[in-house]
């Protein structure tokens, strides 16, 4: 088993391989070697990207596929990121161009690379959580590298304003959501996550009704984990800190430690997922919090987007708002019960599979974010010493530059939803997903919140081609890093690529989101032994019956 | 079981207590606060202990007078941490809260994780503490008069609101939890569970079977060809089978007493669990170390901003 | 803004709440039927055909935004194009060979799959498919070899080519596609393209009334194609062609609900929105602001034709009402005649081109409405060689003579040097045209007409006299156009279009003014479309028994099965009679003669009328002119639009306006933005930018939830 | 290793809920950024007694392991808050949060 384990984390290992080196290639005096730690982390992701594509599947994981998507995904994701991210790290590589003395205490470049490999690890490593413990630490290694990368992106004021909110609040989440992780344990006494659904299984059997230690566990993890996907009550750090980040940062907050939290939601959802009364999907009081907060969560999003003049602060409100879609997806469940049986439930006309809708959106919404995103960053504006922020600037850039003015509509477009944009798949996905959960008051409202958000993305596709150029639109000058207007042209291009190869993308994330969640149940219908229960932990095999 | 009513109105008088103690210019009640709130807590804990049930548990079942005394001092170091105006108290009173719960560790029979805490914590992290609150201060008292607290440190920020979303909190965390304890001891599961540990497939338990086996055959208990199929550790006992018979498979065999000396302790334990069941998690945390490590360098190194060509001051491309 | 912002939502819903009844599952009890046999893999390469275009499109695309490209200097583009879709013509045509009489189907890649909703990027290939191809790619070759001359100077050269890459790429998936869905998407792609030519001169104002005039309407008749589409899905649960037909296979209009009924009527509106018949045709005439390669490709002999093509390909759904193809049919002959009454009087080429398109187009719907798709596809076929040679040739008269159209103004080409390619080729065009006997109009025009007076029902023998008075009509226009500028005497004016590529110094006098001959390039197209109008007929007539190899081919295609049925059970199949009693009594042998009679006639009336005898044909109009001034002014259609609904609309507009637009609709709209905006006002004091504020806000958050569990496991729910 | 009872398990989490909420007060009434993150590490702290209390009554050894784990956590995450402090402080020369208030709405 354990070292099944450690062939699964064969990319975590070649990354984590990869960024010694590229801190120790950071602090070298020579600027080729520095320049070349770019290209060993570009390299370090290939090998990963291509080691998680075959790695083996793991027996033993609440979620075996999970990685499968997950894993590839992220180095994907992670590979556009870093042509973003070109030049984040860059102001001391221009000084020392002017002529400064070198010290190795100023360099960054080497450090901000490993922030960022780091904070990979963590999303992947949260994929192949077995136990609390894992769990734990894989989302702690999600963020704490992300609040260096706030504070050090960029040397305004605002910088730090972003690290010190983001971090702070951070911290209070952390504390509740392991305060959820103390009450699981308490409940069931085990950290494994297998053991604790055997045992909430075994209670439920019991009694009717899930434990409420189990559940009040669940819940406090999940609101304490919103945080990192910036849903309500958790929400409220996003827009200042997506706007006092530097922007490819903010793209990276947008996609990483999302899909960790959404991923950490998922495995902990599975711990009492099918235990409803009458066989419901969630016990009814999850199921209700779940709704209020997705309901809150995208009509928060997309009201305060509205009232937004910063390119930055409209996409942070988005990035909330999309979060409340997706959680439409988790609320939808992994599809088992949604039609009674799960056979019935293939049979429908509608996906039912609300996790792989889930898993399927945050890789479009990742691919469509951080297009919208990098535009800005493409843009400098010298006077002010910033990139592209408010609306204003954006306004009339399509004559200048028409590519970034077309990436803009197209990445925007998809965040809206337009048909046959990926983004439009993407909801398709999650709002059938919920229809076939029964959820239709709630996929009526999110309809209704994304004409809402036409308003202003809209505003964001059209401005840079309908709009007067203003003053500041004739200074800007295109950044001379080449690597963020081709990661924004990527994306651009991904979205269009994703829209047409959208079905296969879909039944992956079906198939990685398939588990036995519904076959724990039976599993543990006897009170076990103590041996047979240890059996049980060895036996948490795949079985045939999964339904995709 | 419990008197809810008695824990809420608890929670309610304990707000009171606490929202008199926060630091305001010219307050003159903290005393009487402190006082309410070491009073609400006492109630809760009557509360919690049964006693205004007037049933009798049997004695083994309520915590004893050091857990009544270290209760009240965790929680009042708590209360005067977030209510001392002075960072210097504050932390020191933290410390104050760290040993008290060290203490209850020790209650629980954590004696490892209690010391371990005492050093890490109180040593280590709260000296860093120390360092840096003094290096503020010095720095912010020059132009002050010494001995005075910076005008933040005076007034607390929304105390109301503050004050009653955390016992409102408190109050629904107690009320859920207590039911769900409550639920707790009607499901045989969990202490099957727990015993499900204790078996062979473990590594962990593999090291203690040989080291009972041991135990065992140094007593002459085992006999030839028997071995030990699993240890019950509290009730001191183990069960033993032969592999050559054939009653092994239905599970035959003999419950014999563990030497008097045969000691199963608890770092034995944490370390076997830790090594065997998360070694992996152990190599995690290593890698967060560095990163905080990596991050406090990065963080805390001072940067001037320096002249750009165009002579505005740089702030960064980004 | 609200509707647009709106559509989104709409499109999103509309996909959603389509009820959980309709599933597929139900039409696998329906008897054996004619496509319930498993279809055959067809060729991997068929997805270059639609590929090749839209890399020349991206191509060209990349040039058009090349800030460094000069159109002054370099044809590249243009080049590129025609390169891109020779290529797709040549893999058509290898398609086509492994098609034959097969019907075949190729899966690109997986699209859209959500539950039993299943749409790939899939081609279904049928002979249907393969004459739709070859006329698309084929033409659209032709008319960017022509294009790459005629647009050369012009600012927007590259834009032009990647638009028109652009619209072979729809168009072809269009044509392609073997599902509802990918043909919507082609359609509306179409729709796009067309929209985007139309406005290609977006300078002018009239371009861009014209190309939003298209849009609106074509719109109607979309909005109407979705709707059936949709109605089409909830009620045989898929959008597939060959699950569809098999499903349909065994339905008859009894068998069907009276919703079902309605979804070939939502068709047709699609259908008569994109080819122009009554009463949506009021956007084809005014189309020819854009460039005429534009108006020959899309506007004569591919696009507007594709209403044609998705009836004869949904034939199946056609005939579950009754009444659905009598009414094409109707619709088809009054379109036919309407509009050649308006070509006789008008004087500018391209419109006469226009109203004759809308007219033959009208025979096309005519013919499948009289169960004869054999004759409507056949006679798409031959219309669109002749018809994009009149419009190219009338191009290279508007490109030699400054943009001048008017038949008053320009007499006698034919002895002006260079012109002689083109008064020869417009010549056979013309006969084409009029119907000739022996050229491809001629045989196809036939086909319609004679199943008209055979297919019982509906007064259709009232519509094949219609018919035949149309034919004398097409035929008078056609040579009243001909006869004008081609002979007679030599005389032109110039038009007041200044064409780049000459140099400044004359142009807008006439004195100075020398008419610009074609080129090479414009020749040679002009003289292979001639071939095809003249002999493209003979693929109907050689090469199988009925209608030669061209009914042959519609024959094995799979929707004409059911029209053929359909017709022989009413006995309408005139060649069974016509064995039987001879030539009279086979109305495809008299017909030939009777129309080939009916043509000459209109040629020697206009013959008499405009080149013998100019000034009574002025007097005729003189003598008649509340007639004359009537078809001038096309029947006032546009006027009566403008009067019987722009206006009305206009003035309940205004009404509106004065009660509803300041009070409810502002309020509506100023609501529908106000209430997001309240409540994000509402939040955003929260929002106060304070580390504490946030942190109270988390706090207040947690205890809501606490709060709302511990009352969920008070009132007993968990 | 002794199990302990319903009711000692239910005064544990007592006091543990009683830390874990004077925690969040404090983090939302002090405004020094020290002193905030101290209250933070309350409630790790009200967490960690709420595991060992629960280890105890399930007598088992994992709930200290988490523990040790936490600690790692808790530890890391003081070091990155301290610098990040002390970087603040240079910037602003002052620890009250409420001065990095530049960005709202």
């Amino acid at each position: 088993m354990m070292t099944d384990r450690i062939a699964s984390l064969w990319p975590e290992i070649v990354l984590f391989i990869t960024l010694s080196i590229v801190i120790l290639l950071g602090l070298s005096p020579q600027a080729q070697w520095r320049r070349l730690t770019h290209w060993i982390t570009g390299l370090g992701l290939a090998i990963a990207l291509l080691l998680s594509l075959y790695a083996p599947e793991v027996t033993g994981l609440p979620v075996p596929a999970l990685a499968q998507f997950i894993k590839p995904a992220a180095c994907i994701m992670g590979l556009l990121l870093l042509l973003g991210m070109s030049a984040v790290d860059d102001r001391l590589e221009t000084r020392l161009a002017q002529g400064l003395k070198f010290d190795p205490l100023l360099t960054t470049r080497g450090e901000f690379l490993a922030f960022f490999l780091l904070s990979l690890i963590g999303l992947m490593l949260c994929t192949s959580a077995t136990d609390l413990i894992w769990l734990f630490l894989a989302l702690e290694l999600t963020s704490l590298p992300t609040y260096v990368m706030v504070a050090s992106s960029r040397m305004k004021n605002v910088g730090h304003e972003a690290a010190v909110k983001y971090f702070f609040l951070g911290a209070l989440s952390a504390a509740i959501f392991l305060y959820g992780f103390a009450l699981l344990y308490g409940a069931t006494g085990s950290l494994h996550l297998d053991e604790i659904r055997a045992a909430l299984v075994a209670q439920y059997e019991e009694t009717g009704s899930v434990s409420v230690l189990g559940l009040m566990g669940v819940i406090l993890s999940v609101v304490g984990i919103s945080f990192k996907i910036a849903a309500v009550p958790m929400h409220f750090y996003t827009a200042d800190v997506y706007e006092g980040a530097a922007t490819p940062v903010s793209a990276f907050l947008a996609f990483v430690p999302k899909t960790a939290g959404f991923v950490s939601i998922m495995l902990l959802g599975g711990m009492i997922v099918g235990l409803g009364e009458d066989g419901q999907t969630w016990p009814e009081a999850f199921r209700v919090l779940l709704w209020v907060i997705a309901v809150v969560t995208m009509t928060v999003g997309n009201t305060m987007a509205l009232l937004q003049s910063s390119v930055k602060r409209i996409l942070a409100y988005s990035s909330i708002a999309h979060s409340g879609y997706v959680l439409i997806g988790i609320i939808a469940g992994p599809g088992l019960w949604a039609a009674g049986t799960g056979a019935a439930a293939d049979s429908s006309i509608l996906t039912s599979n609300g996790f792989g809708a889930v898993v399927f959106y945050l890789l479009a919404y990742g691919v469509m974010n951080l297009g919208a995103f990098l535009v800005l960053a493409c843009l400098h504006d010298p006077e002010r010493h910033q990139d592209l922020e408010s609306l204003d600037d954006l306004s009339g850039i399509s004559r200048r530059h028409p590519w970034l003015a077309g990436a803009m509509a197209v990445c925007s477009l998809s965040l809206l939803g337009l048909p046959p944009l990926i983004g439009f798949f993407g909801k398709l996905y999650l709002f059938s997903a919920g229809v076939s959960a029964g959820e239709i008051p709630l996929v009526v409202i999110a309809g209704l919140n994304s004409a809402i958000s036409a308003w202003y993305y809209l505003k964001l596709a059209g401005l840079p081609w309908l709009g007067q150029p203003s003053a500041v639109t004739d200074r800007l000058v295109p950044t001379p890093y080449l690597g963020r207007p081709a990661a924004a042209f990527l994306s651009a291009v991904g979205v269009l690529v994703l829209m047409v190869a959208g079905a296969p993308i879909m039944r992956a994330g079906s198939e990685a989101t398939a588990c036995d969640w519904g076959g724990a149940a039976s599993v543990a219908a006897t009170t076990p032994s103590p041996i047979e229960a240890a059996d049980q932990r060895q036996s948490m095999l795949p079985p045939d019956d999964i339904d995709p | 079981m419990l008197n809810a009513g008695i824990i809420y109105a608890a929670c309610v008088a304990g707000a009171v207590g606490v929202l008199l103690m926060l630091p305001r210019r010219g307050s003159q009640l903290a005393l009487l606060g402190g006082l309410i709130g070491a009073a609400s807590l006492g109630a809760a804990l009557l509360a919690v202990l049964n006693v205004t049930q007037g049933a009798d548990p049997p004695v083994g079942e309520r915590p004893g007078v050091f857990f009544i005394v270290l209760a009240f001092v965790a929680a009042a170091g708590a209360a005067r941490m977030i209510t001392h105006p002075r960072p210097v108290y504050a932390a020191l009173y933290f410390i104050l809260v760290i040993l008290a719960s060290a203490g209850l560790l020790v209650l629980l029979a954590a004696e490892f994780m209690a010391f371990a805490l005492v050093i890490v914590y109180a040593g280590a992290i709260l000296v860093t503490y120390l360092f840096v609150i003094m290096f503020a201060q010095q720095a912010a008292e020059e132009g002050q008069e010494a001995n005075e607290s910076a005008p933040y440190d005076l007034s607390a920020r929304e105390p109301v609101a503050a004050v009653a979303a955390g016992f409102i909190m408190l109050a629904a965390l107690l009320g859920l939890m207590y039911r769900g304890t409550g639920q707790l001891d009607s499901s045989s599961v969990m202490n099957a569970q727990a015993a499900a540990r204790m078996v062979e497939s473990d590594p962990a338990f593999a090291l203690l079977v040989q080291k009972a086996e041991r135990a065992l055959a140094d007593q002459g208990t085992l006999e030839p060809g028997e071995t030990v199929a699993w240890i019950e550790s509290n009730d001191r006992e183990a069960w033993l089978t032969r592999e050559d018979s054939a009653s092994a498979e239905s599970g035959a065999g003999r419950l014999v007493t563990l030497p008097g000396d045969f000691q199963i302790d608890n770092v034995e334990r944490l370390g076997l669990s830790l090594m065997s069941e998360f070694p992996a998690s152990l190599e995690v945390a290593g890698v967060i170390l560095l990163m905080a490590m990596l991050g406090a360098v990065v963080l805390s190194r001072k940067i001037q901003p320096l002249m750009t060509p165009a002579g505005g001051t740089d702030t960064g491309s980004a | 803004m609200t509707l647009e912002s709106m559509q989104p939502m709409l499109s999103e819903l509309s996909v959603l709440l389509v009820p959980a009844t309709a599933h597929g599952g139900g039409a696998a009890s329906h008897g054996a039927a004619a496509v319930s046999e498993a279809i055959a893999a067809g060729p991997w390469f068929a997805m270059f055909i639609p590929l090749f275009p839209l890399l020349a499109a991206v191509v060209c695309g990349l040039f058009a935004f090349t800030r460094r490209y000069d159109p002054k200097r370099s044809k590249i583009p243009g080049w590129c194009c025609v390169l891109g879709l020779l290529l797709s013509f040549v893999t058509s045509v290898a398609v086509i060979s492994r098609i034959g009489h097969d019907t075949l189907q190729v899966t690109i890649f997986e699209w859209i799959a959500s539950g039993s909703l299943q749409a790939d990027f899939a081609f279904y290939l049928d002979p249907l498919t393969s004459i739709m191809l070859l006329v698309v790619t084929g033409i659209s070759t032709l008319v960017a070899l022509y294009a790459s001359e005629y647009m050369s100077g012009d600012r927007g050269y590259a834009r032009f080519f990647a638009f028109i890459g652009m619209f072979v790429f729809a168009m072809t998936c269009l044509i392609l596609a073997d599902n509802l869905v990918l043909l919507y998407l082609g359609w509306e792609g179409v729709g796009l393209c067309s929209y985007l030519l139309i406005g290609f001169y977006y300078e002018k104002p009239s371009a861009v009334a014209a190309a939003k005039k298209a849009f609106i309407v074509n719109r109607i008749g979309d909005l109407g194609f979705a709707l059936g589409i949709m109605l089409t899905y909830m009620e045989f649960g898929t959008v597939e062609f060959a699950p569809l037909f098999q499903a349909l296979s065994g339905h008859s209009p009894e068998s069907v609900s009276g919703s079902v009924q309605i979804i070939p009527f939502l068709l047709m509106l699609g259908a008569f929105g994109k080819s122009a018949q009554l009463p949506l045709y009021v956007w084809l005439p005014d189309a020819m602001e854009g460039p005429t390669p534009v108006s020959a490709l899309i506007h004569a002999a591919t696009m507007v034709t594709a209403g044609v093509y998705m009836i004869a390909r949904l034939a199946p759904l056609f005939v579950l009402s009754p009444y659905a193809l009598p009414t094409v049919a109707w619709i088809g002959g009054l379109t036919a005649l309407f509009a050649a009454t308006i070509g006789m009087a008008q004087y500018d080429m391209k419109r006469i081109f226009a109203y004759s398109t809308v007219s033959q187009l009208g025979y096309m719907f005519m013919g499948i409405g009289v169960l004869s798709a054999t004759g409507a596809v056949f006679h798409l076929f031959t219309h669109a060689f002749f018809k994009a040679l009149l419009f190219l040739g009338s191009g290279a008269v508007m490109h030699g003579f400054a943009g001048q159209l008017d038949i008053r103004r320009i007499s006698g080409l034919r002895k002006v040097k260079g012109w002689g390619v083109v008064t020869w080729t417009m010549l056979v065009g013309c006969l084409a045209l009029a119907g000739f006997p022996f050229l491809s109009g001629f045989f196809s025009k036939d086909t319609i007409l004679a199943q008209a007076f055979v297919t019982p029902g509906y007064g259709f023998t009232i519509l094949g006299f219609m018919g035949l008075f149309t034919a004398l009509l097409t035929a008078y226009y056609t040579f009243r156009l001909f006869f004008r500028v081609f002979l007679g005497p030599q005389r032109y004016e110039p038009g007041d279009e200044h064409h780049a590529d000459d140099d400044g110094g004359h142009g807008h006098e006439a004195e100075h003014f020398h008419p610009h001959a074609p080129g090479w390039a414009i020749n040679l197209v002009l003289t292979i479309l001639a071939l095809g109008a003249a002999f493209s007929g003979y693929v109907g007539v050689f090469g199988g028994e009925e209608h030669g190899w061209f009914g042959g081919m519609m024959h094995a295609s799979t929707g004409n099965a059911v029209t053929e049925s359909l017709a022989a059970s009413h006995g309408a199949d005139g060649h069974a009679a016509g064995e039987a009693a001879g030539f009279w009594a086979d109305p495809h042998k008299w017909m030939m003669a009777v129309s080939a009679v009916i043509g000459l006639v209109g040629i020697l009336i206009a013959w008499y009328f405009h080149l013998l005898n100019r000034q009574a044909a002025d007097r005729l109009k003189e003598r008649v002119r509340p007639i004359a001034v009537l078809l001038e002014n096309k029947w006032y259609v546009d006027e009566g639009y403008d009067i019987l609904i722009r206006k009305p609309l206009r003035m309940a507009g205004y009404v509106f306006y004065l009660i509803g637009d300041t009070i409810i609709i502002n309020g509506l709209v100023a609501l529908g933005g106000a209430i997001p905006r309240l409540i994000g006002s509402t939040i955003k004091p929260m929002q106060r930018g304070i580390l504490h504020g946030y942190g109270l806000g988390m706090a207040a958050g947690l205890c809501a939830v606490l709060a709302i569990m511990w009352w969920l496991i008070q009132v007993g729910v968990t | 290793m002794q199990p302990i009872s319903i009711i000692s398990l239910n005064a544990y989490l007592l006091v543990s809920a009683v830390l874990f909420a004077l925690g969040l007060i404090g983090f939302l009434t002090r405004r020094n950024l020290i002193i905030m993150f101290l209250c933070t590490e309350l409630m790790f702290q009200a967490a960690a007694i709420a595991m060992i209390a629960f280890g105890a009554y399930h007598m088992d050894i994992q709930g200290q392991v988490f523990l040790i784990f936490v600690l790692t956590v808790a530890a890391a995450e003081a070091a990155l808050a301290l610098a990040l402090v002390v970087a603040l402080y240079r910037r602003r020369n002052s620890l009250d949060a409420e001065v990095w208030s530049e960005m709202s709405g």
